[in-house]
């Protein structure tokens, strides 16, 4: 079979979805004709129709409030944020109304919210965030944020078909560089499950995302240098966590590295190290570590973003680091 | 205004009330039911505040009873209507309960929202016959514009004979949340009615200091949208011009902006003491413009009907609100465990946190309200 | 000297800065003749006029972009949000427009964002929210949560001095629960300081706001019912952190209780945690424990609401849980 | 659409342009200048955007050149102008210089957001006389109008004699930021000029799919603000246009909201092909309604000016951009640590984080911009 990329591989689950489910919609800016900002619903509209796949204004609120009422009556919207930063010009809408649906008044809310997210492209402060933590912290919400082609579509697949609402980051960094084998059938990932990337002994490193490839080429450096063996965790999915596989490899090595791109204060490594803190105390060695983003809107200039941004190298030493505790 | 009034029947062509009038008196007197039955049900809330009975605030809508039931009285039992906080007599039109209201408001385990949520926001939605057709709203203003886009644009996408009508305040106009609902309602031709109530004021604040536009229906031609302005404590006016704009819609031919003019005669809750009101104002209100006594005239002297007709539904209306009160007041209070139950879907409930190991958890899980829950279609309900 | 209730602190405040620097101007809904919803801005528009305390449409947006424009002009304005949950419908221009200002284009940004937060009170979802996660996790902005009236005057008068955005949160439940007499001359609080509320050996609790009180009230009932010595340690300041303080309790005592009434899931607790962790875990006799919200929106009915927020029966049970490891 | 500008004028009652007209031939030639240099200064950037010397995307604002041009030459050196990404001829107007832009668009160290921040998203603003007025806007659209608001704000509380001005695309008026900006401009009868260029699309979205409004002026009359429908491609009447609501805002009139038509040429960015234009329709704009060209023959024909006097004005812009290109070809890249300055007044510097240990940071501190820093005004710049 071959290789298809992660933002064919996104593609290919909408139109999978669109196919299964007639009640599946995507709602968004130049999503139609034009196919989207980065072109990942293109051949969508020709195919189904501009009944279901709709060009909005550029009104994100009510983008994601028309979402809302439509998965009331029974609709599973998709919609595209044309860069997921833009959540914050809804953040309203998807924490208040969206995310409280179903506790405060019963009314369910299947929907996905879907968009280009992270950094390494340039992309300026406007272009480049990673704000899954303030919906991780918003009950009601779930989180899935792949690394790989194939996680892409299965929990794009997923997430379409969850009774609640799911916020679907796609990082455009990954979307043309990396490519995968789609397993064959309707190829569901669940959500709430983490993946082991890589097998190892001697300490972990938990991440997700664009990281994830920065944490396997630490890793064989590491392997090839040092000879460590180490442990790559993919969550997958931020919201609600895997915390079963996450103390799984906390008692495996003992040793744990918890790797994102997001901002370092009040970012998710945070609470996962609350939890195995929490849970796994006794089997830690070493306190667990952080390598993330420096606490700082990102910069533009390649040299900046370069410095702001976590990189391979960073990961090394602080593996490195852990390892020597 | 009345320039403005004028101006907007002119180029709008609104066509006086003849549809009101044309009412038939069994109809008109279901009209003074819902009204009469807002006011007094919000009485009957004030003595419970009054006794502690109430938990948290308690909002009026004394004086409005007409904007909201002559507009929600305009749809059919299969239309979507969203309200706001002063529309519980557009909740009751709609088939909202006394019952469930009281429950709401007294915060009890069995109210449509189990105690979660406050006062009417509650609702019922989804299929046409098996839901009632209204959703509540939340607190942050002019959301549920966008919501009854979305709710509307399924109608037309399923091809369903079915209308949606939303209640803002002159206050929430200025929220990017219904300017961008109601230009993204108009883009899409959806079958949705924007009603702005003017009633003078948004909490303390005077409708001088939330536009500078002479009247809100001004904004109609500025989203390209059909625009009427009505008087809104004249319940068939206000039928009648409702009633047009959900004609339209229904036909295809898209949003509408009705503006109604009335007025807050209380404070913005029961705590607010209103000392920003100019002296005589409200009472001048009450006297010259109540839109109950303006109603019961139409009554008494244009359709004849008899005072001790009134008056007998007067007194069904007290004997429904004390049964309903004493139902209410018997229903139980939600249990503690009961918040654990429902944020998602799947997991079905919460774990208790680990200091709260002791709790028994055997009763979770048990409740799984399809919908609303609180009401059954066989018992029916008004309408 | 009289005592005054925390919100009358937060008064004096604004009117001893509106005194002392005519750029401070106030805007807000309802803020004016009025006085607001709390009544905290009461008689500033009699004293100070229509031109320093201006009442706004409901557009929290425009109050907040309003106050960034004028604040980069020289002014120093402070804005109130009728209640802090509508920090939701600003999102976007807080975090992406105001917390940047600074780095992105050297704009000085110097505004206090203030308002009544927290539970406790039958407000239900949409009027008792604890949102400071989400903008302890944003550069740029600074956020404080006074927990007596000293502090709220005190933190009030630093935060309209600060030269960047500090967002003002005003705890509802304590606003005429809590008194305290007003250390005489001009007090400031300095930003980014923590406070020892009480003193003690054997654990330490570190949290602010209302459940400092709880805290305090738990501390008082474990000395007596066990005996036990527990440190308090309020905040105060929650971007930034003080570190030294916080590292100053664990080394002292050992053993770490953090208590928020925030939902758990990406509450401030996780970073707190996390930093213990990484600069402090040779000294930790015991995991650091967390007794905070559950992950529920906070519904409406006394017996739910106290359900679903920390109690200080809680922060007993796990007070003696730590202190028994 | 002619209706339209017809109601407009006619119930807002513009005056033709003989503002524009009644401006002498050096300061047409000066708009000249402007539109020029703004054209040749964009087709730089994309011969090095073409040499990937450009980091990021390139915006251009080919056939627009007029709408940004006119509009901000109506504004004085005191006034405030934040402009949006194909405005970039305002800000030439407004004293930002081709190598400030040079340096942005190729993420130079000491370019005046020092690589933060991408192409003409800086500004310089402040005191009048010190500061150019200039508000660089960020990528959100629709922002700066309440940002605007709130400068315009301060002019009025310390009763300064200067006017705001603030852009939005047809697109941007569809933002909840636009709509609450506005109207509390509005409200509070701000000194603030409001244009909506309404260049046909936003990205791929024809203005069809944007609003239901005939046209976007007849927002004014919702927002109870004067309102005006313009050529944008018209320079003169552009002028004329603003200049008026530039006086109404001085004479204390408050908001204005300008409709100037035009077209946008090229795509959203330098990648985007345009697939969904109708074919011949770029190239009819371009034929018919270039406004440099318009304005050419205005120059040649009407105030008979020598076609070398135009070639002299272009030979030096292109000398000007040439040696602009230079000092920014060769000016310095940031250094890696300068990311951690300014983050907050206090502390100056944020630290390496620990698993960067070995930076040095004995460079750090140093860097304390007061303004934007790069202009120096003692050296002066254009206007
Ligand atoms: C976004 C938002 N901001 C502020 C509030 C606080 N608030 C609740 S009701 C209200 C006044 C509403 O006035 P209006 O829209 O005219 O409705 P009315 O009460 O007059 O019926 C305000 C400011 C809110 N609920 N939502
Ligand atoms: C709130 C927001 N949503 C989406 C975008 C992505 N975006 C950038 S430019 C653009 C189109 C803007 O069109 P318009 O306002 O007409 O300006 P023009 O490009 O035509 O000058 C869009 C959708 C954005 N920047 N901000
Ligand atoms: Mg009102
Ligand atoms: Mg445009």
């Amino acid at each position: 079979m071959a290789e298809i990329t992660y933002l064919e591989a996104i593609r290919e689950a909408l139109f999978e979805e669109m196919a299964r489910d007639e009640n599946v919609f995507m709602l968004g800016e130049d999503i139609g004709a034009f196919g989207g900002a980065f072109k990942v619903t293109e051949g969508l509209m020709a195919r189904y129709g501009e009944q279901r796949v709709i060009d909005a204004p550029i009104s994100e609120i009510a983008i994601v409030g028309a979402a809302a009422g439509a998965a009331h009556m029974g609709m599973r919207p998709v919609v595209e944020m044309q860069f997921i930063d833009f959540l914050a010009n809804a953040y309203d809408m998807l924490t208040n109304y969206v995310a409280t649906a179903r506790y405060r008044a019963f009314l369910p809310c299947p929907m996905v919210v879907r968009g280009p997210s992270g950094g390494y492209v340039r992309g300026g402060p406007f272009h480049s965030q990673n704000p899954e933590a303030g919906f991780i912290h918003t009950p009601g919400l779930k989180v899935v944020y792949p690394a790989t082609a194939e996680d892409a579509k299965g929990l794009m697949k997923a997430a379409i078909r969850d009774d609640d609402c799911v916020l679907f980051f796609e990082h455009k960094y990954l979307y043309r560089r990396i490519k995968g084998v789609m397993p064959a059938g309707d190829h569901v990932v669940p959500i709430g499950k983490a993946r082991t990337a890589r097998d190892g002994r001697d300490l972990s490193i938990i991440t997700y995302a664009a990281t994830v490839h920065k944490a396997l080429e630490a890793a064989e450096r590491l392997q090839a240098e040092d000879g460590l063996s180490v442990e790559v965790i993919d969550l997958r999915t931020l919201s609600p966590l895997d915390d079963e596989a996450i103390f799984a490899t906390v008692r495996k090595t003992n040793r744990v590295l918890i790797v994102h791109e997001d901002t370092r204060t009040g970012g998710i490594a945070g609470e996962i190290t609350a939890r195995i803190n929490e849970s796994c105390f006794a089997h830690l060695d070493a306190p667990v570590l952080r390598v993330t983003a420096h606490d700082i809107p990102l910069p533009y200039a390649p040299a900046l973003e370069d410095f702001v941004l976590p990189q391979t190298d960073d990961i090394i030493l602080a593996a490195r680091r852990l390892a020597a505790w | 205004m009345a320039r403005g009034v004028a101006k907007r029947r002119a180029t709008l062509g609104a066509q006086g009330q003849h549809l009101g009038e044309a009412l038939s008196l069994e109809r008109k007197l279901e009209l003074y039911y819902w009204m009469r039955l807002t006011r007094t049900l919000e009485e009957r809330l004030v003595a419970l505040y009054r006794q502690t009975k109430v938990v948290g605030g308690l909002f009026r809508s004394l004086g409005q009873e007409a904007d909201a039931v002559g507009s929600c009285y305009a749809l059919e039992s299969r239309d979507v209507m969203s309200p706001l906080i002063r529309n519980m007599g557009a909740m009751l039109v709609k088939g909202a309960t006394p019952v469930e209201i009281l429950k709401q408001y007294m915060a009890r385990g069995d109210s449509p929202t189990r105690g979660r949520e406050l006062n009417i926001h509650f609702g019922d939605i989804g299929e046409a016959g098996r839901t009632r057709g209204f959703l509540g709203q939340i607190s942050p203003l002019g959301d549920m514009v966008p919501v009854m886009a979305g709710v509307t644009m399924t109608f037309k996408m399923r091809g369903e004979d079915r209308v949606g009508l939303v209640y803002v305040g002159d206050g929430a106009t200025s929220t990017g949340a219904f300017h961008e609902g109601i230009n993204f309602a108009a883009v899409q031709r959806l079958p949705l009615v924007v009603i702005v109530e003017n009633n003078g004021y948004a909490y303390s604040t005077p409708t001088s200091k939330q536009t500078a536009a002479a009247q809100f229906v001004d904004k109609a031609i500025g989203y390209g949208v059909y625009g009427e302005q009505v008087d809104g404590n004249d319940v068939l006016a206000v039928y009648d011009c409702t009633r047009r704009a959900v004609d339209r819609a229904r036909a295809g031919e898209g949003v509408s902006l009705l503006e109604f003019m009335t007025y807050r005669r209380k404070g913005h809750a029961e705590h607010d003491n209103q000392s920003y009101v100019p002296a005589g104002e409200i009472e001048r209100w009450a006297e010259e413009n109540d839109p109950i006594d303006r109603f019961v005239r139409v009554l008494l002297d244009r359709e004849k009907v008899g005072q001790d007709a009134l008056d007998a539904i007067d007194a069904r209306i007290v004997r429904e609100i004390d049964a309903a009160t004493d139902v209410a007041e018997a229903s139980p209070l939600p249990q503690p465990l009961d918040a654990l139950l429902g944020v998602y879907a799947d997991p079905p409930a919460e774990h208790p946190l680990w200091f709260r190991e002791g709790a028994d958890v055997s009763s979770l899980g048990r409740e799984r309200p399809e919908g609303w829950g609180t009401w059954d279609p066989s018992k029916g309900g008004a309408r």
